[in-house]
């Protein structure tokens, strides 16, 4: 691995570990559910992506960096598809 | 303390939680799932002989490990039966406690 | 100072305070959130004791469907609040059932304190079984699965289909035959027929990969086909499938050719290679593929079979 | 290089453990739901992390099947709460 990637590697995990932090302050933070729902799916995908996007380097072989980009493309389907779900399900509970 | 110990400790933990659920709760879903607390707490403890017992140039002794897996399907396949169970008693006595109290009231004495 | 034991700690906490809510939750529906919050992070530990097959196994099969299993349960109980305070233990009953809780998981961890050093282990033999027997299959897990204890691995299918056999039988006679119950009556919010419609054709290859690789890498026959089973779930909750009916010949004959694929050839190495569930050298890897294929067809029906429970008399129902 | 992965991952399995109390907590139990979601995303990125910097092999498979089984336990308890409030069509 050379240097720049390595260096690479590193900016994209410590940002997104950053992502994760930035989330759960949003989690404890924000005022009601649907705004916690918020900072929950969007800060953490973006976390996800990102430490996917710093392990890519470092994958054993090609197949493994694909399962890895695989792996986000699913968290990121179902992130913004269960979010839909939970937000309906919230809305309804509160009528 | 190493990773295995630590383990093994958070699975005697789980069995004691599980057990304290087992008994104190009176609804049937509840111990279910209390019993499976303690499962997999077994499980755990099982699974860090698999650890501690590395040996012949594996990291980890498969032995213990493909069992762990068997039991974990076979839990499952034990818990789907007692849901089965439940859910037939529940229809037959429109009754989802195990509370004998409950039972010998008369008209079923309704949990809700 | 290294990070890693603080996390294995942190871990360890994480994992009994999950188990703790579940215990100690009001309702039902907060007590199986907090199981499949607690399954998950069991998949963990289990990585940390670089058990990735049993941490597959647990995420799939011991937390992702017996989740759903009970979520469904308690639905069609229709009642998730209902202990009622008469039915609450007193102060005294509580002290002491954690007394006794208390003294069980301290004799366990006492016991776990004074493991023998080195422990006893049957590594070496299975690690000869798997060479000799299981010839070519990398991952051990898999040899000792299909090779060394593959007895008890046919078993454990058998012992699945008692228990689809003992789900059917406890429904009413009226209703022998029929479909069971949907997961789903009403139309499904938009969000999650896209959802199933993406996830399930995706699930399926990436359930079938895993079976694949399960030779030589983490995975395998259990792990595939809890993901299979899972899948078709998935399409069931979405009403995109109904369950099918008990009496279709395709779904018995699904279920029963893993361990009857299994017995047979267990029964065709005692006549070819001298002993009951003994492989030929040479070909055993395929031979355990082929079982295992099976084995996959037959996980992957059961498993939804024992969710979706015993037949139902009403159709609609 | 490992410990910074290593020190990575501590701070997301922090982070998701302050999170899954704070959710766990409720008040409602669609608030709950969120704690599957969390585990969905961030233990998938420990899990990588951890794997990673300990090397066990073949985790990228058991993050597939977190991936998949995720949503699959959400989906299910959605129509559990939609059963609880009467199964109604919108």
């Amino acid at each position: 691995m050379t240097t720049l990637l390595q260096l690479f590697s590193v900016a994209a995990i410590s940002a997104g570990a950053f992502f994760f932090f930035a989330g759960t302050v949003g989690l404890l933070r924000f005022p009601d559910s649907l705004t916690r729902l918020h900072a929950l799916t969007k800060a953490d995908n973006l976390g996800l992506g990102l430490v996917v996007l710093g392990l890519l380097p470092r994958a054993e072989n090609t197949l493994s960096a694909l399962k890895l980009l695989v792996i986000w493309a699913l968290v990121l389907l179902s992130g913004a598809s269960t979010a839909q779900l939970i937000g309906r399900a919230l809305r309804r509970g509160r009528k | 303390m190493t990773p295995s110990v630590l383990a093994g400790l958070t699975g005697a933990a789980l069995v004691g939680l599980g057990l304290y659920g087992l008994i104190l709760h009176p609804h049937p879903l509840r111990k279910l799932l209390a019993f499976n607390l303690i499962g997999s707490g077994v499980f755990l403890v099982f699974g860090i002989v698999a650890r501690r017992g590395a040996a012949a140039g594996f990291r980890f002794d498969p032995v213990p490990q493909a069992m762990v897996i068997t039991g974990i399907v076979v839990a499952f396949a034990a818990s789907a039966i007692a849901v089965a169970l439940i859910l037939r008693l529940s229809m037959e006595s429109r009754n989802v406690t195990l509370d004998p109290e409950v039972w010998t009231r008369p008209n079923g004495g309704d949990a809700t | 100072m290294s990070v890693l034991p603080v996390l294995d700690v942190v871990l360890a906490s994480l994992v009994i305070g999950v188990a703790l809510f579940t215990i100690t939750a009001r309702d039902l529906f907060a007590s199986v959130v907090g199981y499949v919050a607690y399954g998950l992070l069991l998949a963990f530990v289990w990585i940390r004791l670089y058990a990735p097959d049993v941490a597959l196994t647990e995420a799939a099969v011991g937390s992702g469907v017996t989740g759903v299993l009970l979520i469904t349960a308690g639905k069609r109980l229709g009642a998730l609040k209902n202990a009622a305070p008469e039915m609450r233990p007193g102060l005294s009953l509580k002290i002491l059932t954690g007394a006794l809780a208390a003294l069980v998981a301290g004799a366990l961890g006492t016991a776990i304190l004074m493991l023998p050093d080195p422990p006893p282990s049957l590594a070496p033999e299975a690690a000869a079984a798997a060479s000799g027997a299981g010839a070519g299959l990398e991952n051990p897990i898999t040899a000792v699965l299909m090779s060394y204890r593959s007895f008890d691995t046919m078993l454990e299918k058998i012992v699945l289909i008692l228990a689809v056999v003992g789900v059917w039988s406890v429904g009413a006679d009226k209703a022998w035959g029929r479909a069971p119950a949907p997961l789903r009556q009403s139309r499904p919010y938009a969000p999650m027929v896209l959802l199933a419609r993406t996830l399930a054709p995706v699930g399926v290859l990436i359930g079938i990969h895993i079976f694949w690789t399960g030779a030589d890498a983490p995975g395998g026959a259990f792990q595939g086909g809890a993901l299979l089973a899972a899948m078709w779930m998935v399409t069931m909750m979405a009403r995109l499938a109904g369950p099918p009916r008990i009496d279709a010949q395709w779904l018995r004959m699904a279920m029963v050719a893993g361990p009857a694929v299994f017995l047979v050839t267990g029964l065709a190495g005692g006549v070819l290679a001298g002993s009951f569930f003994a492989y030929p050298p040479g070909i055993a890897k395929p031979i355990i593929l082929a079982i295992e294929a099976f084995m996959v067809l037959s996980i992957a029906t059961a498993l939804p079979m024992l969710v979706v429970g015993p037949p139902s008399e009403r159709p609609d129902q | 290089m490992n410990e910074l992965l290593l020190a990575a991952a501590g701070l997301i399995v922090l982070t998701v453990a302050i999170g899954l109390a704070r959710i766990l907590r409720g008040p409602t139990d669609v608030e709950r739901l969120m704690a599957v979601q969390l585990l969905g995303t961030g233990g998938i990125a420990a899990l990588l992390l951890i794997a990673y910097a300990t090397n066990v092999p073949g985790v990228e498979d058991v993050a597939l099947g977190l991936a998949l089984l995720a949503p699959f336990a959400t989906i299910a308890f959605i129509n559990l709460l939609d059963a609880d409030q009467g199964d109604a069509e919108v």
